[in-house]
């Protein structure tokens, strides 16, 4: 049996497991058993894989696993990694781990909180599989729902409003990927083989250029919506806002990578020649965005709006450098998928926590939480010294590798608008210094703080486990960055099969 | 002709010994023992169903009015299988004091409808055709009238019989150009002559706003949100999900078929209509209270889908509209079963009873959200592999924006079908809905849907087999 | 004698038994008058089948035998209809096309 | 070639106790994480001391000049072909001379705050930051290339961030803090780009190769140009930004005063000796690319060092806190080194004002760290700031007194001590340079003279201020490193720096020229004997004198209102003016688009509803022109 298949069987066999549960205590005990297998499942993959190459395995994809499912349509179950895929499941793994720990507290209605919080998971795993196009979306599609139920029940605030605009702003999203996708599959074979929706397939043909100039937005639209793309990344405040914390860290740590994973993966991989025409309208708008989060989340008083437009920011950067369009932005970019996954979940967590105790998110009503908190102010900072771009955390490395693969673009016009966006760093520091400074530093402001607790076991579980991964690639970056760059390889080969030529 | 010929009609024959049947045991049943035809009439259809399955000889009756073959048999076992489950699902409301007098009526009607279609669908000419559409029209309208006492359901059959009046004598009237421009009646020889004339454009408008009706399009829908309003609950799903399923496939079949030659012109035709039908169906569910009513126009929505598929004017467009309409049936099935249980029980009919449904009946409110879900198109469930094809079919014609707007228009529905997840999940109620249990046929009713939910998208042998049957029709 | 009426005469007259079924349809309030212009209007369609089968295609029947069933079926469906207006009249008291509007929106 | 693997631990020695303490300190005495503090960083110096000496005598082959030795290097991210980041230790002059710098104030400060932090709660943390600090500064000072400087030269600005922030309860800490990471941070986006421009021209982080003058650095200047300036001209000034923020010049300097929020041990090893000298060190290490390939940015470099040397030197003399003083004099002095490396040439002779520079990052180290733990100690005695609050204290603290005493003398340029032989370098490398500069630099000399003056006066003689409880000397762990920093201080002017630390490695002769060193030390003279009248006794001298130039003191003495403009720069243009505005479009333009489609096909959800009447010949006539139309379109329009 191919390891993969365990990536869809184990949250499957979890979801059945809690059905058999009656009450919190079994049901999460049930969930954090699943996800740890799954999670040391995602660790022993990355072993599987680096010894496969090691061992000179030099297929693009490895574990190739392929069964027909509708030979008609000639629509595959088909799956595989390479160091890209691999990465990101290792984060989704590390991602829901996490997520299960910080919900050890859901009183209300816990199993199907669980169950809807693992078919999500399950929709990001089989997404990141997927080499089918059409289980592709069948998974993106499966992991988008959930959200709604787990806003909608379990979120607070404008809860309904939240999860309906979320939802379906995702799903307007994928109504311009399903045309994409659609568009792609007709014209994957154009010299008579059967169509396919074989990414690996459709690689190797070219879909006529026209074709392109018409899909390519739909698809890299669809993919920019879930990657909250500017002008499109409104539900994504509201939406993490209203979520309950293991929903916040999932959504913004794993599903909105989905975005970006896709729009490299399907959108520029498959149409490169449109790609590279249309790429500076696109750059224009994640420039923006990445901006534009920056400067919104330096006046928001709500913690988890912060960190929403943070992640616009952050993720802005990831399709930014995904148009780079060559090797080391690239790279960048999924490092930054990584590293923004991580970082935003611990941040979330910990948002969570301290929510979970002093019931408000407005920074304005706390103050000198890290006396009482010390733990969780120390995690805090961490999570934000790593947000704003600090060497020996994860995001420096991204954000780094961004920067310097971008800048080395042939094109003016892609180099002064990478300075733009290197800007945001410096916005960056100014709203992460503002919540730290507001919300864990100076004297306490409300007497209440003064006998909070400080993290459970439970809580640091979930915390150290994100700590540890954001500081392992921060200072150990060359393994992760060698494991992209070997699967980017031939993707970028592809690309610059193509010729570039400058805008200005 | 002989005996054995006569047999290939077999699910038409079955079917009128069954209603005869009822009739007989009807007759001869003391009042207070009416409730046993229910059990007798149950086990009956689902020897039908099972015997319906049998393979069979393709061939022709009646000097080419009636033909059958491997793909219409599937149709034909499709519908089976909803009015089964329909069946099941109406015995709780059957057993209630006000039916009791009147429970074979329901069944007889019910199988003399699915007669028409079955005729309707293995037609081979227009007069065969005609007959069956009407066969299958009239006792419904009748039906729609079931509960005397209600002035909604007179209204509603009132609704139903005039307006289908009005639209088979339009359809009728095309008919009778068609005839008066080819010559026959026979689907074969109309398709070898049918040109592109204008009043063989006007006739198959005509002819094609007949069908409109029946398949409740837009503009030709408007009866179908008061009727299914109206018309007991029971009688609503088998209006929704066998009447039109019954209606999408012979459509599918005459324009695939007999109209094909007019193809360029219906296309355009169409992708008017399908847009319209989709938003204005989605709109107007948008601000519904009343599930049925609800139900009724996201009814109206998922018909513009199909056209979708007839749009597609190929092998994969003909499988997708038979595979999307078998999950459809499935998916509605699976709605309108818990609306029945519910309204049934307790008599509540609108969305705000149903809020906080999930505390006190989980298990109906989960297979609410899987059947909303199915119909909306999301996966792991049917519905999502239904709408992927039907949009894939339009895609592969090249009807991209179509494509687009059509999803645009799933997402609009499922903005209205998570309001219903929402009242039942989401929203507190000081006071839900009692606990109740069903009884077993409902609950059999139920789960069967349930299940087909989920097994007609993951296996997908079904898909491969419409395909294999499609393909065969059309080459 | 028949030979000297062109087919027209037979078509124009259906054609405005057509419409002038269809608009008493739109018409009339009285629900027994709608029922009749559905019978106007399929009666037309009788006249062309008819005088198809006459014309054009002589060596046939089929526009007859069509004839025939159309004006069987209408007899059965103005027999639901007219039993389904009884049932209006009990309900309503009426049996004015205007009054059944109970269910709208 | 000598092998220098092992010079990796001096780094990596502090990173260690810096995990250990962070992770373990809570549970151990603080007196333990105190003494683990300073006997780590105690080897590091060490090692600093046997690698200098090895680097400079042992293992050096007299008469060839200083190369730069890769004692270690790895690959830590490759990024493109040709450009990739390794962490490793670079060897040369500069390095080696700023290693002892680093590790013996860091182990000075370290000694010395185990008395000053006594009984703090956080001591652990102080310790494990403290080392933190260190790690980060050394990693930055041996840097092989100017990726890795860049990632260290983050570290220590977070480093500064936590340490400056140390007292997280007080509001005014928490925003010296926060104010002081975003401006080097806003410095470091100048840096970046420079290192992105610079990489992309050349293809390289290395600095040997950078740095080669036959390497394609100094070729790529002759490249593009834009606005009359090549790109590598450009590149080198945006490095420089960086520099300049991190060194507080003008007009990033705003963030140094507030840093004295800090506890005063940090403020001497970060805002006085060490970090803010990065930015000098910085230029430094890329100067033959400055020198030979981007004259025009060294221009830059001078002058911003000139003007933010003056405008410091201004301000110190009305500042009243005495931590504030030390610091504008910190940016005074960091400005004479600016100005040094702006005018110097590269090579030889020409290469004076780096030697220079150098020389008086070297002494300025010593007697600056000497002058703020003296500080530390006065105010460890009577716990305040504030110079009102002082006087006549050379009694109760002898000691501190003498020591700091000597560290005004060196300050001021009084030979024989250390400073005067750097300074007296400074100045002869201006004046063959720019003679305006060079003017400069003498009304700076006796400014600096005057105020480190009436600050000493301040403190120690003045006014008998009467105290609460009487002051008394630190204990001895506080005294020692005084005593060691002001023999540094004495005697540091002693080392052949024209020998050792040159532009191009190789040494060149020296002398005092008397023709300019004779009249800065009487400039000096002038401003101790002015500071001497004004303020040995308490009189009413200074306040005429401030009345007398009753604008330009108060403008100084509000620090010429650059901490205004700045509040107006954030709070009102980026808080006010961009980022309300675009979270306000956000969510009224943006999402209300969103929420407007929405309520559009409410809208249009309600305005149809009349289709459905409920009266069954509307809908016939629906039916009816529904067809008709289809027919009118399809027959007649298509």
């Amino acid at each position: 049996m191919n390891i993969l298949n365990f990536f869809i069987i184990i949250p499957l066999l979890t979801v059945g497991g809690i059905l058999l549960t009656k009450d919190l205590k079994q049901s999460r005990l049930v969930s954090a058993i699943g996800m740890g297998a799954q999670l040391i499942l995602a660790f022993v993959l990355v072993y599987l894989y680096l010894s496969e190459r090691s061992a000179g395995n030099t297929e693009p994809m490895l574990f190739m696993f392929d069964v027909v499912w509708f030979p008609s349509l000639n629509i595959h179950y088909a799956i595989g990694v390479d160091g890209i895929s691999v990465a990101m499941i290792a984060l989704t793994g590390l991602v829901v781990f996490a997520g299960i720990f910080a919900s050890w507290k859901m009183e209300y209605l816990p199993r199907e909180f669980f169950i809807s919080l693992i078919i999500l998971a399950t929709g990001v795993f089989g997404f990141f599989i997927s080499i089918d196009l059409f289980t592709m979306f069948l998974f993106y599609e499966l992991a988008v729902i959930p959200m709604y139920i787990l806003i909608g029940i379990w979120g607070s605030g404008p809860k309904e409003y939240s999860a309906m605009k979320l939802t379906l702003m995702l799903m307007a999203g994928s109504a311009l990927l399903l045309v994409g996708l659609l568009g792609i599959y007709f014209f994957s074979a154009p010299d008579g083989n059967p169509l396919t929706f074989n990414i690996m397939e459709i690689s190797k043909v070219v879909i006529p250029i026209e074709i392109q100039r018409f899909l390519f937005p739909f698809t890299f639209i669809g993919f920019g919506i879930l990657g909250a793309l500017f002008p499109f990344h409104t539900w994504s405040p509201d939406g993490h806002a209203s979520a309950p914390t293991a929903v916040s860290m999932l959504h913004a740590g794993v599903l909105m990578k989905l975005g970006g994973y896709g729009a490299f993966r399907v959108a520029i991989f498959l149409m490169p020649e449109a790609a590279h025409e249309q790429a500076w309208i696109f750059l224009i708008l994640t420039s923006i965005s990445v901006v534009y989060g920056a400067f919104s989340a330096i006046v928001q008083k709500d913690l988890k709006y912060i960190n929403a437009y943070s992640s616009v920011s952050h993720c802005g950067l990831v399709l930014f450098a995904v148009l780079m369009m060559n090797q080391t932005a690239m790279n960048g970019a999924i490092i930054q998928m990584i590293s923004h996954g991580l970082m935003t979940a611990l941040f979330f967590a910990l948002i969570g926590m301290i929510y979970g105790r002093t019931h408000t998110r407005m920074i304005n009503e706390m103050g000198g939480l890290m006396k009482v908190i010390p733990f969780l102010g120390v995690v805090y900072v961490i999570a934000g010294l790593a947000s704003l771009g600090l060497p020996g955390f994860s995001g420096f490395v991204a954000e780094m590798t961004i920067f310097v693969g971008a800048f080395q673009h042939v094109d003016v016009f892609h180099r002064v608008i990478t300075i733009i966006a290197a800007s945001s760093i410096v916005i960056t520091a100014v709203y992460i210094l503002r919540v730290v400074g507001i919300l864990l530093l100076g004297p306490i402001k409300n007497d209440h703080f003064l006998h909070l607790d400080d993290a459970k076991w439970y809580e640091r579980i979930s915390t150290i486990t994100l700590v540890l991964a954001i500081t392992a690639i921060g200072t150990a970056p060359w393994w992760l960055s060698n494991m992209i760059n070997y699967s980017l390889a031939p993707i970028v080969e592809r690309l610059s099969a193509i010729q570039i030529t400058g805008l200005f | 002709m002989n005996f054995s010929d006569i047999l290939i009609m077999r699910h038409e024959l079955m079917l009128t010994v069954l209603a005869l049947v009822v009739l007989i045991i009807d007759l001869n049943l003391h009042n207070r023992d009416k409730h046993l035809i229910i059990p007798i009439t149950l086990a009956l259809f689902f020897i039908h169903t099972v015997v319906g399955f049998m393979p069979s000889q393709p061939g022709i009756l009646f000097g080419g009015m009636y033909r059958t073959n491997a793909l219409l048999l599937m149709m034909k076992n499709i519908l089976n299988v909803g009015v089964l489950i329909i069946l099941l699902q109406s015995v709780t409301w059957l057993k209630k004091e006000e039916n009791r007098e009147k429970i074979s009526e329901y069944f007889i009607l019910l199988f003399t409808t699915l007669i028409g279609m079955n005729f309707m669908i293995s037609s081979g000419d227009f007069l065969m055709f005609y007959l069956g559409l009407e066969l299958a029209t009239i006792p419904i309208a009748a039906l729609a009238a079931y509960t005397h006492h209600q002035t909604k359901s007179a209204e509603a059959g009132i609704k139903l019989i005039l307006s289908s009046a009005l639209s088979s004598g339009i359809l009728l009237f095309g008919i009778s150009l068609i005839y008066g421009a080819t010559g026959s009646i026979y689907f074969d020889s109309v398709m070898q002559h049918y040109a592109n004339t204008p009043m063989q454009v006007l006739a198959f408008i005509f002819f094609f706003t007949g069908m409109a009706f029946k398949l409740s399009l837009v503009p030709f829908h408007l009866w179908t949100a008061d009727v299914y309003e109206g018309a007991p609950i029971n009688v609503t799903s088998y209006l929704s999900v066998i009447s039109k399923g019954a209606a999408a496939f012979i459509l599918i079949i005459l324009m695939f078929t007999v109209f094909n030659t007019i193809a360029p012109i219906y296309n355009h035709m169409l992708y008017l209509i399908a847009v319209l039908t989709m938003t204005i169906g989605n709109l107007f569910a948008l601000r519904q209270k009343n599930m049925k009513r609800f139900l009724a126009f996201s009814s109206i929505a998922q018909a513009g889908f199909i056209l979708l598929g007839i749009l597609g004017g190929n092998t994969m467009g003909m499988t997708s509209v038979i595979y999307f309409v078998l999950v459809y049936i499935f998916s509605n099935l699976g709605a309108f079963g818990v609306v029945s249980a519910i309204s049934t029980v307790t008599g509540k009919e609108t969305m705000d009873d149903y809020d906080g449904l999930y505390s006190t009946n989980p298990k109906l409110s989960l297979l609410m959200m899987l059947s909303l879900f199915s119909l909306a198109g999301i996966p792991p469930v049917a519905g999502f592999f239904g709408k992927f094809f039907l949009f894939a079919s339009a895609a592969s014609a090249g009807y991209y924006w179509l494509v687009f707007i059509a999803v645009l228009n799933a997402t609009i529905s499922l903005y209205y079908y998570l309001l219903v997840v929402k009242a039942m999940f989401i929203n507190k109620n000081e006071k839900p809905l009692a606990y109740f249990k069903s009884d077993l046929a409902t609950r059999t009713g139920l789960v069967l849907s349930g299940l087909g939910i989920f097994v007609l998208g993951f296996w997908s042998q079904i898909y491969e087999i419409i395909n294999s049957l499609s393909f065969g029709i059309l080459h | 004698m028949i030979q000297n009426i062109p087919l027209s005469y037979f078509l124009v007259i259906s054609t405005m038994m057509f419409f002038i079924g269809i608009y008493g349809f739109l018409t009339r309030r009285n629900l027994i008058t709608m029922l009749m212009s559905v019978e106007l209007i399929l009666n037309s369609v009788n006249i062309n089948f008819v005088a198809f089968n006459r014309y054009l295609y002589p060596q046939q029947l089929q526009g007859h035998f069509f004839m025939l069933i159309v004006i069987a079926v209408a007899a059965a469906e103005a027999a639901v209809a007219i039993a389904i207006i009884i049932n209006i009249y009990r309900n309503f008291k009426s049996i004015d096309v205007e009054n059944v509007d109970e269910m709208k929106y | 070639m000598a092998d220098y693997t092992y010079t990796i631990l001096i780094p990596l020695i502090p990173l260690f106790v810096f995990l250990f303490l962070g992770l373990l300190g809570h549970k151990m005495k603080p007196f333990v994480t105190g003494l683990i503090g300073s006997t780590g960083l105690g080897i590091s110096a060490i090692l600093s001391y046997a690698t200098a000496y090895r680097y400079f005598i042992g293992a050096h082959v007299a008469g060839t000049g200083y190369t730069s030795i890769k004692g270690f290097e790895v690959v830590w991210l490759h990024l493109t072909e040709k450009l990739t980041i390794h962490l490793g230790v670079l060897l040369d002059p500069i390095s080696v001379m700023m290693l002892v710098v680093v590790t013996t104030v860091s182990w000075m400060v370290h000694i010395y705050s185990i008395g000053y932090m006594k009984g703090d709660p956080g001591f652990y943390r102080f310790f494990s930051f403290l080392s933190l600090f260190s790690f980060s500064m050394l990693g930055l000072v041996l840097a092989t290339n100017i990726f890795q400087m860049y990632i260290f030269w983050e570290l220590v600005g977070v480093s500064s961030f936590l340490l400056i922030g140390y007292y997280y309860e007080k509001p005014s800490a928490v925003a010296a803090s926060k104010k002081a990471f975003i401006v080097t941070r806003f410095a470091d986006l100048g840096f970046l780009i420079g290192i992105l421009m610079l990489s992309f021209n050349t293809g390289t982080f290395d600095f040997q190769t950078l740095t080669d003058p036959h390497g394609p650095a100094i070729a790529s200047a002759g490249g593009a140009a834009f606005m009359g300036m090549s790109v590598l001209t450009w590149s080198l000034i945006f490095i420089f930004v960086g520099g300049a923020g991190k060194s507080a010049m003008f007009p990033f300097h705003i963030w140094l005063p507030d840093a004295m929020e800090g506890p005063t041990p940090v403020s001497a090893l970060i805002h006085a000796a060490t970090m803010v000298v990065a930015g000098v060190y910085l230029v430094a290490r890329l100067f033959p690319v400055y020198a030979l390939g981007a004259p025009d940015a060294l221009m830059v470099v001078a002058w911003v060092g000139g003007f933010s040397s003056i405008l410091a030197a201004v301000i110190a003399c009305t500042q009243t806190d005495i931590k504030r003083v030390l610091a504008f004099s910190t940016m005074s002095q960091i400005g004479y080194m600016m100005l040094a490396l702006g005018v110097s040439g590269y090579g030889g002779e020409e290469g004076l004002g780096f030697m220079a520079s150098n020389f008086h990052l070297f002494t300025h180290a010593m007697f600056k760290a000497l002058l703020f733990l003296g500080a530390g100690a006065v105010i460890h005695a009577v716990h305040s700031n504030e110079i009102s609050g002082m006087g006549n204290l050379r009694k109760h603290l002898p000691i501190t007194h003498i020591t700091f005493l000597i560290a005004c003398l060196t300050i001021a340029g009084i030979p024989p001590f250390s400073a005067f032989f750097s300074k007296d370098e400074i100045l002869v490398a201006a004046f063959h340079s720019n003679k305006l500069l060079f003017a400069i630099e003498y009304i700076v000399a006796g400014l600096t003279a005057f105020y480190m003056f009436r600050l000493y006066y301040g403190i120690f003689w003045g006014k008998n201020t009467h105290y609460h409880h009487t002051p008394h000397e630190a204990p001895k762990v506080m005294t020692i490193p005084l005593m060691v920093l002001a023999f540094g201080s004495v005697f540091a002017g002693f080392i052949p720096f024209h020998n050792l630390v040159t532009s191009d490695g190789k040494g060149f002769e020296s002398h005092i020229d008397w023709m300019i060193a004779g009249p800065s030390v009487l400039i000096g003279v002038l401003g101790i004997v002015i500071a001497t009248v004004m303020y040995k006794k308490e009189n009413a001298l200074p306040n005429k004198v401030a009345g007398t130039f009753k604008h330009l003191y108060k403008w100084a003495h509000h620090k010429f209102y650059w901490d205004e403009v700045y509040l107006f720069v954030t709070r009102k243009i980026i808080f006010r003016y961009i980022s309300e505005p675009i979270a306000w479009f956000d969510r009224h333009v943006v999402d209300g688009t969103m929420n407007g489609i929405a309520g559009i096909i409410q809208y249009a959800a309600y305005a149809i509803k009349g289709l459905q009447s409920g009266r069954l010949q509307q809908y016939a006539f629906v039916f009816v022109s529904g067809a008709v139309v289809l027919v009118l379109i399809f027959i007649y329009l298509v």
